[in-house]
């Protein structure tokens, strides 16, 4: 049954929720707050057994509610182990056994799947706006994870034809140029504030399968800096239900914290 | 053992201007920030910081003119923002960055420490980093024709390491207590040349001795241990005491004026004589017991 | 959670014959050797062991006939000589030796570990032991020119990893008291298909809560845990009990006479039906606990 | 002043103590006697400094005496630190500024300073002695360590032309080759139980330097499967001081242990 009121950061988390089969590991970086209510989302319903990594740190943390920073140690203090980052992490992460799925944000997000939290503007080394850096997703993307995008910003500046750097593996040029790099898994769903996307499996661009209800398709294609590709199937996502709402508001995130990154 | 034990001032001498320097640093966790501080107030120049997530020391070094280049994985004060004063100065090109992925980073610090002259990963392959930066990047095949491709990542071997942890002796034994262990700490200290490490307390020998699995640094690896209680603030000592939200705002929001972060710097940085007149400038024992209440919590 | 604990005789099946197979093994430390005896009882065929340095499970299993191929750095129960059964067998042709540096064979581990095609070291360049060894070790270059060769050492990945520890709980959570870590712990189960751990003590998750930093295996890394008390015996398993110098002795005696290591195989190993039937073949809970003693004088 | 009395062991532990500086790091592996009675006896003379990694292990410890292994806890059970060794004692071992000197000994030695311990025989794969195989010297041989080796066996068997299987570089053919190779550091001396030796700068051929009280220049000769050069300086291995002696006697090994070896 679907909440008679949400927002669509509940509606997000939700969505993101199901991408999660319980067994699966799962890890979360700074400010990730749509991944680690999902995560919580997902262990409170269909994966109780879902292993989160927590801030990379602590292994199947029992957090009270979401905390301001998902990285410190009010999110992983209560672990069942503390996971050294540099031997242990890494060798889990590039393993291929474990941590199969991963997700990523950028500030531009391209047609192809590619992400970019380096540099805006065609000058590398003087930038117009010098990013965050790549962090882990300049790993996650090239290791053969299954990467799943969020985005709160669903509008033409994050979604451009063509990343100014590529900080983040996605699909590269398209078609099969990154199979033929050798690199394996590779973005399979992107989810926004607007709707939900996938990649077409020849060309590799983006296309559109759900839009959130109340959005219509032509909004989506407004808010996208390049012409997606549009299902024949394309629905409405599935609303959050009653019980997903209440979790996040009454148990996982009664701080709203996860409403922050919504307000630009 | 030759006691190791110096002051801040003392122990920033092994920081020479124009020094590359492996700072302890990932978004608001533990820094060593009495030792930036105090390189701030000394008017280090031309420093090349190495960091995996860069946080709050990043942005002070770069608004205090101390930074010619960056080499890490990113650099974020997470909740806190992006760290303007280091953003503006890269996009006028005052600072240059070496950007790496973070299996990157670590393999070209993994292979300075073990004196290897590149380290490999899969990181990176696809990106445009590597063509970006061909000097420490470069992409090999597997030697024995399984076809894969690698990136070699060549040796970095920084001049200097500077850390805080929890407690060390006068030998330069250094012991966390159960903590994150991110690689500012399990790695950067082998590779660079010296080893600075600041510390919550200095212990006797039979402290350190009780707890022999949690020397994060053994005594040989380390130069010079200095005492500097709270010595990481703004930044977090999990689970001694919490980031200072306060501070980190305060800061966020004078970064993004020239003049305002100058001021800042003036009144937090470069002002107080010691880190002891640091602390009491940020509220003293009762706002620093505060955040001791928030990491018990 | 799933749970993971099982018996002796279900973990071993995940071993199968012809499996390659990571044992925990440093000359009289910490092996796994109720699993070695019940691999003995099981007829396992065919096995290839990779080891550190591998010691008296590497000569009961060579002894038993399980054993094709031993691929380490070193055979060897230090002050009880070396595994003569295993060498006479080896002599004989028929257990073949791919013998490794201590970093030549982290390095293949820990590229098994970490995905990578193969890992990198400067051990072993000038020895014979890189010609002998053209399908896993190779000279490759700087590629930055730096004029230094490096060995490349081709990924390793066995099939299983078995591991000795001190606790875990039902989820696989395996935890260390402090003690010596070596890579058989550390890198074998991460380089493993399948990870078997077998336990002094199955433990509430509350109890591996309360030392969250002593986890050396986290749950989902490990596939089975077993309950062995005393399952190291006759290793040592420090801090909880010393090797068992007595049986050593008496198995390094043995050992020279095929016959009497026969005998001695069907004594200790393939004549107790079980675990505890063994431990009460080697002198029950008196004895046992003398070497508890001795861990803790 | 030397001891009234001393056995081959104690004058061995002597010389080889003098060895190592106040302030150099060593480390122990299996077995290792002589250079763990050495260590203890520089730690409390010469060298109050020097840092020991008890088998690898544990930092700067104070066992009581010498035990039955020298790489079981019984060593290093009181210490300031655990060293794990995968990533931390093997990154100190192979950085170069820490443990430069290490002490080595081999089932075969020759004449330009390569031991074996891997295979007897010139069958490697079907060999008439499997030795226990080549464990850290395969490596310490190879990243520039300052090699110094001990034998307590000093006979044709040990010390031979060439070593059937190189398991730990020494200067190889001798000359430049290992230089040429890009090896830094290599053999200095080697402490037997008949004479101390090192290696001639140019040829890098073992080069007999003093023979012990009561053993002449031609015993060690017979002893040694090859030529040996002779220094035109031999003198004779000074003895252990008596405080030397009662502290390896009363202090260090009480139990005797280091004298196992010399039993053969």
């Amino acid at each position: 049954m679907s909440a008679p009121d949400y927002t669509v950061d509940e509606l997000m988390i939700a969505r993101v929720a199901q991408v999660f089969d319980d067994g699966d590991q799962v890890v979360n970086g700074m400010a990730s707050f749509v991944p680690v209510c999902a995560y919580m989302l997902a262990r409170r319903t269909h994966a109780p057994n879902l292993v989160w990594l927590a801030g990379a740190v602590g292994l199947d943390p029992r957090p009270q509610r979401v905390p301001a920073s998902t990285l410190e140690s009010d999110l992983w203090r209560d672990s069942a182990a503390y996971i050294e980052q540099y031997e242990d992490f890494w060798s889990y992460a590039l393993n291929g056994r474990w941590l199969t799925k991963f997700m990523v944000r950028g500030a531009q997000l391209d047609m192809h799947g590619n992400a970019n939290n380096s540099a805006v503007g065609p000058d590398y080394h003087r930038p117009k706006v010098r990013l965050p850096g790549t962090a882990g997703m300049g790993d996650m993307g090239s290791i053969g994870k299954r990467l799943f995008y969020w985005s709160s910003t669903h509008d033409p500046r994050t979604f451009v034809e063509r990343v100014d750097w590529i900080s983040c593996a996605g699909y590269l040029g398209g078609g099969d140029e990154r199979a033929r790099l050798g690199l394996e898994g590779g973005p399979e769903l992107v989810v926004t504030n607007l709707a939900v996307l996938d990649f077409e499996p020849e060309s590799k661009r983006m296309r559109l399968r759900t839009v959130h209800p109340g959005v219509t398709v032509e909004q989506v294609q407004e808010a996208t800096g390049f012409p997606l590709l549009v299902a024949e199937d394309v629905t409405e996502t599935e609303p959050p239900t009653a019980e997903q709402v209440r979790l996040i508001r009454e148990e996982i995130d009664p701080d709203g914290t996860r409403k922050a990154e919504f307000r630009g | 053992m030759p006691d190791k034990v110096t002051s801040l001032a003392e122990a920033a001498a092994l920081v020479e201007d124009g020094a590359t320097v492996a700072l302890q640093s990932m978004a608001t966790f533990t820094a060593p920030m009495a030792m930036v501080r105090e390189l701030i107030r000394q008017g280090r120049r031309e420093l090349t910081l190495v960091c995996l997530v860069g946080g709050i020391p990043v942005d002070w070094l770069a608004a205090a003119g101390c930074l010619s280049r960056f080499v890490g994985a990113a650099v974020s004060m997470e909740q806190f923002g992006l760290c303007n004063q280091y953003r503006k100065a890269v996009e006028r090109g005052e600072i240059a960055v070496e950007e790496l992925s973070e299996t990157a980073l670590l393999a070209r610090l993994g292979a300075g420490a073990r004196g290897l002259p590149f380290g490999i990963t899969r990181g990176l392959l696809g990106t445009d980093l590597i063509d970006l930066q061909p000097d420490t990047l470069r992409v090999i095949d597997d030697p024995f024709g399984g076809g894969a491709s690698v990136v070699a990542c060549k040796a970095l071997i920084p001049d200097v390491a500077i850390v805080h942890a929890h407690r060390a002796d006068r030998d330069g034994n250094v012991q966390m207590d159960p903590t994150a262990l991110w690689p500012d700490i399990r790695v950067f200290p082998k590779a660079a040349r010296r080893v600075i490490a600041t510390v919550e307390e200095i212990v006797d020998g039979e402290r350190i001795r009780a707890e022999p699995d949690r020397v994060v640094l053994p005594s040989f690896a380390v130069d010079a241990v200095v005492h500097a209680p709270f010595g990481a603030h703004p930044t977090s000592c999990f689970p001694r005491y919490g980031y200072d939200s306060g501070l980190h705002l305060a800061w966020a929001k004078a970064a993004r004026d020239p003049e305002a972060a100058a001021a800042f710097l003036d009144r937090h940085v470069r002002g107080p004589a010691s880190h002891e007149e640091y602390l009491d400038g940020v509220g003293g024992v009762r706002a620093l017991s505060s955040l001791e209440r928030l990491a018990s919590a």
